[in-house]
């Protein structure tokens, strides 16, 4: 059954299209999705996911068990980035750790869109609040590696770092706000919303991923040819982190006894890695961390890992501790 | 014609409000900007992909007099020592109208 | 009944994205549509109101009804500019009057479609002609700003402005020539256009809509800074006139027997006012003028208190009007 | 018949909004639809018709028709621009000889995606394969072009112009990658992916079509400007070599039995010249060649006349010897 | 290397077929441009914001002789006077090819 | 401050790759570069219409020393000779951070 789902999985149009966009670097092909139109594939698939979150959330109401899955998501996202900064401090600079730390602890709002997607296709539901944790969970790491990096420092800033306006930074983030935003429209709207957006943030939702994922795959395999710089520690790390967040977020759910749908989403935002919102937070507040680094292990190892074997493998184990407890 | 002094700056996208705020600051109202523009320098390749406008700089080209470049370039250093970014001075004619 | 209907408006989701729109500026989020994507929004917002009309007035023909309601539009695109000019002469230079003037005499297309959504959520049918009258009343306007101020100019031009580049200029306007454009392929085409249009410029119609708001939200947001300039006496002028050009419009509804659907239209394009065709014509025709004034007058006040509160608050008294006389 | 078909065709809302564009155009309007929005859309519709021919594909498996009309379509491919070449070098350069033979050559995605169109209006089918006959049809041509040059220049190149880098080139090109890779997308997943991708690659398909020859229109109403440079020779050309290829497609139909649909189809890629892969191309090998010449001929001339007239006639004559013989 | 005059035009985008109309009218055959440039001038700020590039100027860079340049002044001069925007002049040299 | 050679180099999209490699060669590691830039020279109009990059140009921006510039001028002499293109030269300050 396992080999099954994977199988099922690498058929999905959009992890195929992904393979697409990856095939078309590697053969140098002129192939190319220019800018702003990534951009705006991305503004839609945070709009739909916040508005069908906040339809289903209208329905379902903020219950404890909506609370508790809250809970697990932040402190992860808190806990995440302390254990990786430790793990990293090691062999990388301090700035790198912080900066590999956050993008850890942060999350990937595309491979939690493809499991949403994954999960459709097998019939399963989740929660609204889903998205919810979502947007929650993609800044506190970006401050606590700041802080992480701070406390290890040598040269002591002058200019102390304004904790102030890197928190305001994470929270005006423009898709923590577009995401939490299109949530509340939709729990406000609720049914009347959905009937009149459904075409657009839902029937057509699937094809605009697949579009995004082959731009996606474009960018994955382009940022690939500047991984020799990593070195064989940060590749390995960038594999076996997001399988560790995974094992910590299936035991926790196990013990807060979550519904399967839930349980999968939450443990693909902890064993994902942003590319987007740390990357351009980190990128001012540390600007001595290595982007070189950072970007290409989330969005060329961790991302297309997620996607292609992880989210099946996860939702395999799932089941079977469903079945076998 | 008047001659003064043609200021070109580049710096990430994300610290161009700073440059326009020590425009700002030292009564300089004249500026243009060029947005999504590349490049590479010390901090590495500025290829604009990805999905954040962190990886992109703007160019500014400011045009003013000897005594407004002095007020400025001790503000622009520092902004660049911390940011990145270059700044290139050279001379040039206004088309006066 | 009015506050339901008022309430029911403020639950749409495309309010409520102009609303977060609002709100990233406000809290400094930097969530931003990139450019050419709004652009690309409003061409297909003008293509889709453009084909519908054009369907919808292939079904009825062009009837007395319809000469009359195009008749009453156009009237009011020269009358309205003419009377906002004497208002406002007596405050503000003569160019700023007839920058204004124009820019109230002219029309919103995004108001007007906002409009035809809310009808269509109250199932309330609107004649295809109603997108003519919108089209008709985009450049009337700019042309008696720009002859009210020469008329006024003390300092008479070498060059007499070109009144026939001006009118050339209102005739080719691009969003005209694509609005006249699809409605009358949408009137050629009928039945058969419809079908096969139909998912395109219907079904996903309200989803690019809301996020499009999404991005003129943005937009007034940021208009809204620059308004400290304008002095309360234009804020004014803003809330103003639209309710005065309403009034009228309701007037002359009520005269010529005009049905709701199409009498709350007309009164949204006399009530709306210009932020895209006018400031580009008045840029180049009168560039003494300050679009500092009028752009953010239209932009940040009218527009959001016209599909905030004036076409909810249009719409009852029209209805109050229909069943007491 | 004959002429109903026309009239049908040219109420075609995609055609009717080419006229649209081309209209703008002449009025000097300011209407436009920036870059890179024109891109968007036509990399939406090379996926699209990529997704839906390998679907079809899946459905009807590779059969002995398939690889007949695959090899007709790739022979004609490198015959057209032999014959076209030897047409030319009287009048023009060996370097425009070469381009134009490329040009005509090659195919016109768009006029191919149109034609389909059309079928699907007089409800007639075609074999997934032809979207693999389009794509195998963009590139021979060119090395035919270049092979044909370098053997009639005479200042021989110090540096060999490079076939392998050419053949690359042509190979790697970014719509044949995301036309056959989407075909490959379609052909795995079959009914799954039509399911899933309906929507977004199907439904509203007419309409971005449409939207994207309002486009097409304008780029051909610019391009018709510059006609003037080309001469009665060339305008007369690409007037008539769509015909004749058109001819001999129909002759090569009749022979090999291929049914109504593919031999549409494959009659439009023979008649369709290039406008977007051989300009390019050619631009880098051949800079000597004039693209003032070959861009306005296929884009300006071939291109409406095969979207206009072409089609229905090329349709018309199949189906008259269809009934007859 | 030839010494030549370069010059950079900056105006309001709806005034850009303008300056090519004064360059075509000279027999100045070469230049640059750059759409979508933002900036801040006597006639306020050009911030691209809104759905129609009036509010976005066009930046022009071209290399002359110093006898071209003669010929342009004026009529730059004029148009900038009437729809704003800035000219500046500097020497270069041209790598001749 | 430090006096510098100024080099803009402005060539079709397609060749754009080929300055870079010329640049990286000798070992010149910043620059900046601007895409999406129309103009007209001797090969005709790049007006950035049609559906590819072949008619678009992008413009690059180089300071360097007088000695770097000296190892560049030949290869890139030769790549505007074949391919089209202008390279201009002229001087500025570099304000040191
Ligand atoms: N020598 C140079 N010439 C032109 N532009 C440069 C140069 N060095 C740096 N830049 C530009 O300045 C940006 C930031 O430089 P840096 O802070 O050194 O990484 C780069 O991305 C380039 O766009
Ligand atoms: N001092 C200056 N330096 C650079 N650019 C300027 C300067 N003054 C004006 N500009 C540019 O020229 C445009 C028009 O200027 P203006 O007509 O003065 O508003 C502005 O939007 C700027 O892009
Ligand atoms: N005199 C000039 N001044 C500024 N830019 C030029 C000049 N001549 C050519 N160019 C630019 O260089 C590009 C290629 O030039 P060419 O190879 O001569 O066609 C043109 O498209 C222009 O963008
Ligand atoms: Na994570
Ligand atoms: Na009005
Ligand atoms: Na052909």
């Amino acid at each position: 059954m396992s080999s099954d789902i994977l199988i099922q999985n690498l058929l999905n149009p959009a992890v195929l299209f992904f393979f697409l966009g990856l095939l078309a670097v590697f053969i140098r092909s002129d192939l190319e999705i220019p800018q702003p139109i990534p951009k705006f594939l991305s503004l839609y698939l945070l709009l739909s996911i916040g508005v069908k979150g906040g339809v289903e959330l209208s329905h379902s109401g903020i219950t404890s068990h909506v609370m508790t899955t809250l809970g697990i998501a932040v402190f992860m996202s808190l806990l995440v980035p302390l254990y990786s900064f430790y793990i990293l401090k090691k062999r990388v600079s301090i700035y790198d750790a912080g900066a590999i730390a956050a993008t850890y602890g942060s999350i990937s709002a595309v491979t939690f869109i493809t499991a949403t997607s994954f999960l459709k296709d097998l019939n399963i539901e989740y929660g609204g609040h889903m998205v919810a944790a979502m947007a929650l969970m993609e800044s506190p790491a970006i401050i606590v590696g700041v802080l992480l990096i701070n406390i290890y420092r040598k040269d002591k800033n002058d200019e102390e770092t304004s904790y102030g306006s890197i928190i305001k930074e994470a929270l005006t983030n423009g898709s923590v706000v577009l995401i939490l935003g299109s949530l509340i429209i939709g729990l406000l709207g609720g049914e009347r919303t959905e009937q009149a957006l459904e075409p657009f943030t839902g029937d057509i939702f699937k094809g605009m991923l697949a579009f995004f994922l082959l731009d996606m795959g474009l960018l994955a395999g382009k940022r690939i040819r500047s991984l020799r710089k990593a070195g064989s520690f940060l590749i390995l790390f960038s594999l076996i982190i997001p399988v560790i967040n995974a094992a910590i977020g299936i035991a926790l759910c196990q013990l807060f006894h979550i519904n399967i749908g839930d349980s999968l989403l939450l443990v693909v935002l902890l064993a994902s890695a942003s590319y987007i919102a740390v990357p351009a937070a980190i990128r001012i507040t540390v600007p001595e961390a290595n982007p070189g680094l950072y970007v290409p292990m989330s969005l060329a190892i961790t991302f297309p890992f997620n996607i292609i074997l992880g989210i099946p493998v996860y939702y395999h184990i799932l089941e079977y501790l469903n079945l076998h407890t | 014609m008047k001659a003064l002094k043609r200021v070109e700056i580049i710096t990430g996208s994300l610290e161009s409000s700073k440059v326009i705020r020590i425009l700002d600051q030292n009564q300089i109202n004249g500026y243009t900007l060029i947005k999504n523009v590349l490049g590479r320098g010390d901090k590495g390749e500025q290829d604009g992909e990805g999905l954040h406008n962190a990886f992109q700089n703007t160019y500014f080209l400011v045009a003013c007099s000897e005594e407004e470049l002095n007020k400025i370039t001790e503000p622009l250093r520092k902004l660049l020592k911390t940011s990145g970014g270059v700044c290139l001075i050279s001379d040039a004619q206004w088309l006066m109208h």
